[in-house]
């Protein structure tokens, strides 16, 4: 099921006279990791959710190569604050499970296995509100990648992460890609973008000012604003 | 003020000599106060739940209304249910007045509202919480109101305990559709009444804390099984 | 000045009260504030002092009231009596009945469904005490219903039941949702019901408004008063008969 | 059936004649029940906040305990309240019986406990939000409550909805404690329960439409004075 | 005033039978930023959280130089996940002016003051909830220091900035620490302690391993731990 490519056109988001997008266009497709980069406030998350659905554009569009029905089917996405459902660990990363039917033991045997993978096998069975900081991370990233999705929403994924976890969680990427899955991912993290991505997108102030391959990205982005804000310097 | 006394009294001593009268109708209040909060949480919750997730035209207006008829007059209830129960009325047939069915029906309409209210109330917020995972994962209509309900069950409770206490201790309504006819519809709140038109003080207030122990008992034993106010946050 | 009065519900029904206040009002100036309540409740608060008189139907009750120190006297306003309601197509045949005693038998003998007010009111005492004159003392449930409740929730209940029930002519008279229920038997003399007025003793009540209830009082069992009752009718029906001595 | 009809007819005929007495109990029953809603929020949600930032032994007893007593029935109430403020009572020097006054603190009696339980339950989810930064501002208990009720005061309002639904269409305590005297202390309610018993269901039904139109009406300002639902999450 | 020295000795902390923090001691005194580093669950939220008082602990003690009342009304914290209150952005950072008793317009001209410098005058009147990530971690930095706190607990709060903002707040926290203040940040960035601590405190599994100069950490840890830690490879 392919339900690439997703191209969006000409987005404009505005909330309460504020425009957060401002006629942004991208296109995604095939397997890889496009880095999302930008300063805070320039509307990646908003970028995302539009891509995702979850908020409507005001003027553009977003469109995907299959009925948007079963593209929705096949996306996940994990949230810049961990959305934690008032369940124990397991039974949040089995809950996509349970939407789809899955029988339960079925499910919360799959859901175990996740929860080694993601490194909480010590917590799986305590209320995900206990979880420390690092390990909400993980189990939103489990519950994303347990129902196999083809395209992968991450905003910033591994903020709360240690150097070692930011390893392992970067390592289920890796799966995740090799599998043919596209990965849109929102970083501040230069290192990991390199580390990661093939492509970089630069947004700025509501406009995709770039999107390239990430090496050329890094070595010579091609407009002053991505110039500056590899620099840290002050983007005006 | 020895009133108050002599009714403590008169109750200790109708609950330990267990007068048959008094275990009928308190079982009868039981019966159906308890179906009408099961049937009107059946309904009050997802509806709730439904006015929480959805976006539409009238949803402002429907709520407002909603909680409006959290002050439906029971007289008013009774009335209507009455008028429609009756012989000559469009559910005549089936003979339901002056039973505890009809009894039931009535504690329903008066319920609904507040538990549909409370719950919308208490969804709202986990909603907001929830919000963006549930839609992000594609869920139906139906699975939303499931899950929020669930997850929102130890704050729901206090919805359906509010249509509890409502019911429990209503008597405008089910006097009228009920007739308060001894052993057939006569329940605490309609046996309270009556006593307190004989003037008969003592005997109401005994009947009137005995109800109050009841709802206390009931309380409790909700409470305890669904282990509220244990854990951490919920 | 102002005058608490309790007072039946059959009374009040009536709608007597609302032809007699504004001219007692007008009259000896003092407002009187009617508390409707059943004869048993209505006795309660005057024991209690909540009330500065009553106005009430049950001859036993008043006398023990009487005997127990809180009023001075009762005092004969006027009367008026009972009828045995019931359907229209009155499966019993108490309309030919010779005495309310043989329409009563006749119920129990056909099990029709009787609703009685089971509230130990004045009226439901009558009902008890005309039973027992007819000997029907065994009365099966599955015909004899106790209803529990006042004249009004009672006819309400009846009317949907069509069942054979005892109730005051004042109310019966002023009651809207007859449905399938006639006026099947009246006019014996044991149906007799006297209303009295009683006021509290200022002797157990120092805050009783005695100056007030012996103004009402005085103008209840005079002339005025006692011509207004009789001028009091509804549907051409005079529903009260004055006997004031 | 048609009796439904003719009430509404009836009520329509009686709203537009502007019929005096009709709007004399109308302002009563809202003075009454407007006066009890104010005095219980007053106690009622401050209470709810209280329990919900206490820790202490008998907590969760407390809370069962205001959670039974939305089931008070309302005719106990009433005899309880007549029984104190009665002349022969500790209170009867007053001569607050049959008064809007008594009728007010029956009321009060009545929808405390619901509208603290409703509070409480709201403010929970608040407190489990704000708990870390309240404590670690260092907040005294009553910092706290304040900022509780503000920030909630959207949720609080269904708290406050719910007693007032439950005032206004309360008949049983009302009617004992305030007599249902013509002029005085008649209310719709009570009016209602009267013309019931003279068996003119078409009067009404018309007066318990115009109640339902007063809590309708009453929710509408509310939530316009409050502007729920505009906003995003609150 | 001075609240310093604080010193926690022997602190034991657990939850449903697992120990959290399992007899940490340290001591913190004078101006200066102490980082907290460690791996995901190591306990550093729960120590900086038993530090100011928010957890009670099992066994061991927290002491201050003065008492406790005095030493609580001039502390702060940054919580890992910013909390926001029902508000707007200028209405949650003058919330600690107002419970001082300080004067409404007042406050909230300080407010509006530490608004600008945070960089969220653009959302100043706005419903904080609607702040982008970095945006909500700014507020709540702004709100912890317009108290002017004497000691300050971070908790991770520069996770969701870029490169810019990071340089801002970091530049606010060298304001901060040149009034004499004493700052307790977790942090998981090892560039970012280089830049601003001067000692590091490293904790694993509930225990305090080492508090030692910056310098010395980086350069030679003191145990295999906090080596392994720093190398990103599998600590165990
Ligand atoms: N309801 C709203 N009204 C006005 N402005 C809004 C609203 N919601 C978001 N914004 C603003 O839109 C801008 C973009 O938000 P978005 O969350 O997409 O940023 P971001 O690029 O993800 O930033 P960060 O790196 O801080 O997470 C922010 O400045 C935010 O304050
Ligand atoms: N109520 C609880 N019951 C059991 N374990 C708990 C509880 N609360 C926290 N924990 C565990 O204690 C450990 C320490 O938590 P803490 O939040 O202090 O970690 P941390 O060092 O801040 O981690 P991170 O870098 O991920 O934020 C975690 O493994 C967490 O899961
Ligand atoms: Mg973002
Ligand atoms: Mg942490």
């Amino acid at each position: 099921m392919n339900i690439l490519p997703l191209t969006v056109t000409d987005a404009v988001l505005s909330r309460r006279g504020k425009t957060i997008l401002d006629g942004a266009s991208a296109t995604f497709d095939g397997a890889g990791l496009t880095a999302v980069m930008g300063p805070n406030g320039a509307g990646k998350t908003s970028l995302l959710r539009v891509l995702h659905g979850l908020d409507r554009l005001q003027e553009g569009k977003v469109e995907w190569a299959t009925d948007p029905a079963t593209a929705q089917a096949h996306q996940a996405f994990v949230f810049q604050t961990p959305v934690l459902m008032r369940r124990t660990v397991v039974e949040n990363i089995a809950y996509p499970l349970h939407l789809r039917g899955i029988d339960k033991t079925e499910a919360i045997s799959q859901a175990k296995d996740w929860t080694d993978r993601a490194g909480l096998t010590h917590a799986a069975k305590r209320d995900a509100a206990t979880l420390s900081g690092g390990e909400q991370q993980k189990l939103a990233l489990a519950r994303a990648l347990i129902a196999d999705p083809r395209v992968l929403f991450l905003d910033e994924p591994t903020t709360n992460l240690d150097g070692q976890s930011t390893r392992e969680i970067e390592n289920l990427l890796h799966d995740t890609l090799a599998q043919g899955a596209r990965i849109i991912m929102v970083t501040h993290n230069a290192a990991q973008a390199k580390r990661l991505a093939d492509e970089v997108l630069f947004l700025h102030r509501g406009k995709v000012l770039e999107q390239s391959p990430v090496s050329s990205f890094f070595r010579k982005p091609k407009t002053a604003q991505a110039q500056a804000f590899l620099k840290g310097d002050i983007v005006e | 003020m020895n009133e108050l006394l002599e009714g403590l009294s008169t109750a200790l001593r109708l609950v330990f000599s267990a007068d048959r009268e008094l275990l009928e109708i308190t079982a009868r209040s039981l019966q159906v106060t308890l179906s009408a909060v099961l049937i009107a949480s059946l309904i009050g919750l997802p509806l709730g739940a439904w006015l929480a997730v959805n976006r539409f035209r009238f949803r402002r207006a429907t709520i407002i209304m909603l909680n409006a008829l959290m002050g439906l007059p029971p007289v008013v209830v009774g009335l209507i249910v009455y008028i429609l129960l009756s012989r000559s009325g469009p559910f005549g047939v089936f003979g339901l007045l002056f039973t505890p069915t009809a009894m039931i029906i009535a504690q329903v309409i008066i319920i609904t509202p507040i538990i549909a209210s409370i719950a919308h109330q208490a969804i709202r917020e986990l909603w907001a919480d929830y919000h963006d995972l549930l839609i992000s994962l594609n869920t139906s209509k139906w699975q939303r109101i499931k899950t929020l309900i669930f997850d929102a069950r130890r704050s729901l409770l206090t919805a359906s305990l509010a249509g509890f206490g409502r019911a429990i201790g209503e008597v405008g309504a089910i006097m009228i559709v009920g007739g308060n006819i001894d052993h057939v519809t006569r329940v605490l709140t309609t046996a309270i009444a009556l006593e307190t038109s004989k003037g008969d003080f003592a005997l109401a207030l005994a009947l009137g804390l005995i109800l109050i122990a009841l709802a206390v008992a009931v309380n409790l034993a909700i409470h305890l099984v669904s282990g509220t106010e244990r854990g951490g946050r919920w | 000045e102002t005058l608490r009065m309790a007072v039946t519900t059959s009374f009040h029904n009536s709608g007597l009260s609302d032809v007699l206040l504004p001219q007692i009002k007008r009259d000896t100036g003092v407002d009187v504030r009617l508390v409707v309540v059943g004869t048993g409740q209505a006795l309660k608060l005057a024991r209690a002092g909540d009330v500065d008189a009553i106005l009430v139907h049950s001859k036993t009750a008043e006398e023990a009231f009487i005997a127990e120190g809180f009023a001075p006297y009762r005092r004969k306003i006027m009367y008026n009596d009972f009828v045995l309601v019931g359907p229209a197509d009155d499966p019993a045949d108490t309309q030919y009945a010779s005495s309310v005693e043989q329409a009563l038998q006749q119920i129990a003998k056909a099990e029709a469904i009787f609703l009685s007010r089971g509230d130990d009111s004045g009226t439901h005492r009558k009902e008890l005490s005309l039973w027992e004159a007819a000997g029907v003392s065994a009365r099966d449930p599955s015909w004899y219903r106790e209803g529990g409740s006042g004249m009004g929730a009672t006819l309400n209940t009846g009317a949907a039941m069509d069942a054979y029930l005892l109730s005051d002519r004042a109310s019966w008279l002023k009651f809207a949702n007859k449905r399938n229920l006639r006026l099947l038997y009246a006019g014996d003399p044991a149906l007799f019901n006297q209303y009295a007025f009683l006021p509290i003793s200022p002797a157990k009540h120092s805050h009783a408004n005695a100056v007030a209830a012996r103004g009402v009082e005085a103008w209840l069992t005079g002339p005025k008063g006692q011509q207004a009752i009789a001028d009091y009718r509804l549907n051409g029906e005079a529903l009260f008969t004055p006997n004031a001595r």
